[in-house]
């Protein structure tokens, strides 16, 4: 059988919150359905999607709705085809007992640590329905120390990683808000593809799509070894015990399994939800209005329960 | 070595009228301005022509005349932009032209001091900013300050070597002159050093006259926006993030522009100062 | 015939000076470069105040490497050079064999420069400048750059410099090569008046043996490396000496025992 | 201007032993190399000290025993990181080298194409990596290539700005004998040009030096590991989001001390070939 | 007594050449430089092949512009140079009035740089080195750099960088200025040998009368800025001239009349 040689760019260096794609690599899920796939891992500068616009790459990892959006607004023909988080991971950590226990008292705080797309995103957001201000912002690089050197701060974060390095070297536990439970419920993890592509090769998108479902299936709820050794091979700083705390989390947050991924399976999407965030992104000030939602996902490839049965078998 | 100098080829000394030297100079004056234009709008029609040819969609690479339709329609986004940016590299460097030149005379001093502070001097222009960041954020309260800081860093160095490698190449028969006459250190340094190290202290600055550029365009990357308002480098960010690939294009060509200005303008002044008595400056020189 | 005024001396004769006191003196004087050339081995000269002492020697004797060693811009790797006065005169003036000028200045300004270092504003210096160049003949010339001027027009500036800083002690290293006849005549004139009116000491370098002898009160003929002084010579020619000098026989017996000690200086020939 | 030979101040004949040639030589070869070390270790006394002092957290700013121990610890993890940003940084160099002095040769050449590409070389100066390189990420498939143009783009520059700055500073009679004796274009270059640029160049290396260590880190940052492996760029970025601060600051003093080596290598390289003519390596200049 | 020969013609004589077969002309040739001054203007002079031809004139008026001219290195801003083989010979050598050497290069490698740039090698232009290292009296130098050496031997290995061309034409720009006056009457001979061997044409600039008249078959006396000649002396003295020349009563007449004629180049004195 030949293999169609496919890339999938990721927007972070290999980590657990990739572990479904690793995993689905790793035990020859992909190769399973006709795909042979190759992982490229992104950075903090790193652009992986200008490679899909360029047709370098065929999959690109998203991070949340508002990307696609933007790229509608733009005219790109771009769609996302599976959304493999049903919760954007991001939180806000803050020191303990200062005061900032509650969301509401976080826009009372002096200093948010948000990197630049968190400030062009969520944060406007913030600003539009709770009433944060710019002036609490300031940049975040991807190193937690002044956050820690000021315990009247917030900072942003995966719930899967900076909480982990705060407790790990910081040496206590951060309260943690969880944006999505307090109503940005962006899907996240998106698989975005170029229109072209879809039409061209359905069955290679209905490939990535599937055995992507059963690598995450397989990630949380069997084995993740296999995944994890190629994590910990490509990314020699990733430690198990952080691995070990991110899938912990994604578990019991249900970043990936939550919600509509429970009855469709992972992966799954509904275009009542997109809709519904993109009125309160509009609403927000956040996204241009006018945008053809339906131009930016197809549900052609999700839904579909793949995985279910392996994930109920697993779980027994 | 202009062909008409060359010692192989004298042309008939009947000739000479057509390139008397003022006519030479006006010819010149009028190269030095027509020749980049014409290269650049050369290359600008290659830029559109593949463009075209390959049918590249905007959003990977727009056309020059797109990007210079965004440049107008934006301007009431991108020229402010362009001043922000602009007044923090202009900061930059004039900050690192007073730290490079005043650590060149005072490293020049003695070897003591020298041998002390260089290393001092390369380890902070090698420390990538991006990783300090994080420390100069904690340290440091005022956000215009950590900009400047960031963008000096990155732009002192070359005007500090280079100033160096000048005091130390003054000739060393006026050096005894100097000493003959009992000279003071402050007396050297302004009559004699200084003026012997400007052509050198002139090319560092033209070299950091573009990094203060950079570095005002990464400081805004890494610090977020200066304080004096949002620059390009935000502009870029945003455009990026926003997939409006046309506005990032038309940022970057402003920066640029802005940095062939600098340039330009630096070189203009150098051969002004240099005029009548230095090599690199003189007309005829090849 | 000068001979036999036993006005020559063979070989070193520090300490005894012909009249006056001693205001510099080299003692067994010797410099080895780092390249290892040794310029100079064992060098005994005293200077007197007031003399015009002329050294002569083949080029590359050292005798420029003289004149550095007694300005203190170099050290003698050997031997000892003493000051009458205890230590070096602050206002010792040098004319480098090259003219050393500061290529950015205009000549007014480098003629300025000692003048400048000393704390003399512009305006307090501008007499002394005019003169200086008016004595050299470049006024026209004060707002030209070095690059503009010939060869002789950098070494009179040059000379301008040093004119105008009136040093007690006169260091000048072949100044007037680079110059016409004429012009190195009236300069020579000049420098005599100047020295006498002035006080000054001068030690000059030349290879005219004919100029050496038209200047100075006593010549120090020096020998090829390792430089050594051969032969002293006095001239014992009573100042003010007048062009009128230059013709007489006295003048051409004298010059004839400085190329005689010269040539034997340079081992014969 | 050291001190024995002002004229103000002249010492005793007689003391002149104490500091002859030979010894004042090895005075200044181990000043050379005690003095950096001083004042190293007194700067890292003193992060000690404030440290301890503020009883600052590891993971704000640990202490330099702390790094230390982390660099023996992690040596594992570092010194393959060093071993790749090292390959990086002096394959940069080298092609900074070849290309700066290719560009300032031609560009030399003649005022025609001096004028046209000058511009163009300011552009690639000034343009920020970090927003044209999803471009270069576009059009360049060798991963390696990707990374070393990023790295040559922020080294090139001083060396080319250098060494046409020397090319033209050639003394104008040297230039003139050369005519006279129907020196070749080529032969010009190679006998005049290059040596008499060579103390520029070697100014302009020495700033290149710097600047491809912080173009290989940049470019790691920008572009992902460097198909040589991981470098220290990725060390320091997962270091920091994992709060790994002290093998942060393990990776910082590394790529410190690589800017630091190299910066002393150049400059003994530097003296080495100026030995003997040029006033900027002679000994006793001051 | 000069005069009465015949041989002493005043004003510009271009066209009229002693003897043989003229090389290079320049009729009516002025030059102005950027700064406004007027170094030289009318300039007519004729040089034949073999001649050797002194300039001699105040400092500062434009002997050395004037060689540079005829070397190609400058343009006149009036007039014309016309060459008797229709172009510029390729070889010509130039001793300019400062060393011009290359401060990276030892005094070897400084003298083989024409005979490089023909494209011999260090082999076959060895003896050719050596030679004229040896004729200037620096074969132990040939290791130094330029900054080692005295001024004199600066020149030295200036004038040796010429010689070791063996040049049609040779223009020398005061060469041997910065010598004693033994090396330099050594060089003199050296000089004239050579020129008769090899029939050389040569253009020297010197500020010695007694020089030029020795070494000439003619001289050209030029006036002050702006600069023009004044007078042209032939020097009717047989070749080889020998060190009896000097002792000769002829050559004291030649060079009183030069003197003179100086002296009225320079209005009178
Ligand atoms: N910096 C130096 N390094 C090495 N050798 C030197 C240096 N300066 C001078 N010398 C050597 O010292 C000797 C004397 O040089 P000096 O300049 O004193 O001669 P000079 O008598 O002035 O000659 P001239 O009449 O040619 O100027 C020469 O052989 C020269 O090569
Ligand atoms: N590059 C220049 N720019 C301006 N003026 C110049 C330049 N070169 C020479 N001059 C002027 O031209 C005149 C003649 O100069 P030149 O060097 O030919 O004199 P010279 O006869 O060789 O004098 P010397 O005997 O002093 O060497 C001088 O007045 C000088 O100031
Ligand atoms: O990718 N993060 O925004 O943490
Ligand atoms: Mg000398
Ligand atoms: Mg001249």
């Amino acid at each position: 059988q030949d293999l169609t040689p496919v890339t999938f760019g990721t927007n972070w260096l290999p980590q657990a919150e990739h572990g479904g794609y690793y995993q689905a690599l790793a035990d020859g899920t992909y190769k399973e359905c006709g795909l042979d796939v190759t992982i490229a891992p992104g950075g903090p500068q790193v652009n992986n999607r200008a490679l899909l616009l360029a047709g370098k790459i065929q999959f690109h990892m998203g991070g949340n709705l508002l990307e696609v959006f933007n790229a509608a607004n733009e005219g790109i023909p771009l769609k996302i085809v599976a959304a493999h988080f049903q919760k954007e991971p991001q939180v806000i950590m803050t020191h303990p007992g200062e005061g900032f226990d509650t969301w509401e008292s976080l826009t009372e705080i002096p200093t948010l640590f948000i990197g630049e797309q968190g400030f062009q995103s969520y944060f406007q957001w913030m600003i539009d329905a709770y009433g944060f201000s710019v002036e609490q912002r300031k940049p975040y690089t991807f190193n937690p120390a002044p956050f820690l050197a000021d315990k009247k701060s917030g900072q942003q974060g995966y719930v899967t990683s900076e909480p982990f390095a705060v407790e790990q070297e910081g040496g206590f536990v951060p309260t943690i808000f969880l944006i999505a439970d307090y109503g940005f419920d962006t899907y996240a993890t998106t698989v975005e593809v170029m229109s072209k592509f879809i039409d061209a090769s359905p069955e290679a998108v209905q490939c990535f799509v599937d055995a992507s479902a059963l690598g995450w299936t397989k990630y949380l709820y069997g084995d993740p070894s296999a995944g994890n050794a190629m994590i910990l091979k490509a990314n020699p700083d990733m430690t198990q015990a952080q691995i070990d705390f991110s899938i912990e989390k994604m578990k019991e947050y249900g970043i990936v399994d939550s919600g509509e991924a429970l009855e469709q399976g992972i992966g799954a999407m509904s275009a009542e939800h997109i809709q519904g965030f993109y009125d309160k992104m509009v609403a927000a000030n956040v996204s241009p209005e006018g945008i053809d939602i339906s131009k930016t996902f197809t549900l052609d490839f999700v839904n579909k329960g793949v995985g279910l049965d392996l994930k109920a078998e697993l779980t027994k | 070595m202009s062909e008409d100098y060359s010692v192989a080829h004298i042309p008939r000394e009947g000739a000479r009228g057509l390139w008397s030297a003022p006519r030479r100079k006006a010819l010149d004056r009028a190269l030095r301005t027509i020749l980049p234009i014409l290269v650049i709008s050369g290359l600008v029609y290659l830029w559109d022509w593949t463009v075209k040819a390959n049918e590249i969609p905007p959003y990977i690479l727009p056309s020059p005349g797109l990007v210079l339709k965004t440049l107008v329609d934006e301007r009431a986004l991108l020229l402010p932009s362009l001043a922000t940016t602009l007044a923090v590299t202009l900061a930059a460097l004039a900050l690192a032209v007073i730290g490079g030149v005043f650590l060149a005379v005072v490293l020049t001093q003695s070897r003591v001091i020298e041998y002390s502070i260089f290393p001092i001097a390369v380890v902070v222009q090698v420390t990538p900013i991006v990783a300090v960041f994080p420390l100069i954020n904690i340290y440091i309260d005022n956000h215009l300050a950590k900009i400047l800081l960031c963008a000096w860093i990155i732009a002192f160095f070359p005007i500090l070597s280079n100033t160096t490698l000048g005091l130390m190449s003054a000739d060393r028969n006026l050096r005894d002159l100097y000493r003959l006459y009992g000279a003071s250190r402050w007396q050297t340094l302004r009559h004699l050093l200084l003026p012997a190290a400007l052509p050198y202290f002139l090319g560092g600055l033209r070299i950091s006259g573009g990094l203060a550029l950079v570095g005002a365009v990464v400081a805004e990357f890494v610090a977020g926006t200066s304080g004096f308002g949002s620059g390009l480098a935000t502009r870029i960010i945003e455009a990026g993030y926003q997939l409006k690939i046309p506005r990032l294009f038309a940022a970057l060509a402003l920066i640029s522009a802005t940095g062939v200005a600098i340039y330009v303008i630096l070189s203009i002044v150098s051969n002004r100062i240099l005029g009548r008595w230095h090599e690199s400056a003189m007309e005829g020189r090849r | 015939m000068v001979q036999s005024n036993g006005a020559v001396s063979r070989g070193g004769a520090a300490g005894t000076v012909p009249n006056g006191s001693t205001i510099v003196s080299l003692s067994g004087v010797g410099k080895k470069f780092e390249s290892g050339t040794v310029a100079l081995s064992d060098v005994d000269l005293c200077v007197a105040r007031g003399e015009f002492l002329s050294l002569l020697g083949p080029s590359g004797c050292g005798k420029s490497t003289v004149l550095r060693l007694i300005a203190g811009l170099d050290r003698p790797t050997t031997g000892r050079i003493a000051w009458g006065g205890e230590r070096r005169p602050r206002d010792i003036g040098f004319v480098f064999q090259e003219p050393t000028l500061m290529p950015w200045a205009r000549v007014y300004d480098n003629v300025w420069l000692p003048l400048r270092l000393k704390g003399m504003s512009a305006r307090e210096a501008e007499p002394r400048i005019v003169e200086a160049l008016e004595s050299v003949g470049l006024q026209d010339f004060h707002r030209a750059y070095p690059r503009e001027l010939s060869g002789g027009m950098k070494m009179r500036v040059s000379i301008a410099r040093a004119l105008a800083t009136d040093p007690t002690v006169l260091l000048m290293d072949e100044p007037f090569a680079a110059l016409d006849e004429i012009t190195r005549f009236k300069l020579n004139d000049d420098l005599l008046r100047l020295w006498k009116e002035r006080g000054w000491t001068i030690i000059f370098v030349t290879h005219s043996v004919f100029e050496s002898v038209y200047l100075s009160t006593r010549i120090a003929v020096m020998t090829s490396r390792p430089g050594r002084i051969a032969e002293e010579i006095a001239i014992d020619e009573p100042s003010p000496r007048s062009p009128n000098f230059r013709m007489s026989a006295h003048y051409a017996d004298f010059a004839r025992a400085t190329s005689d000690a010269l040539s034997r200086a340079m081992g014969g020939a």
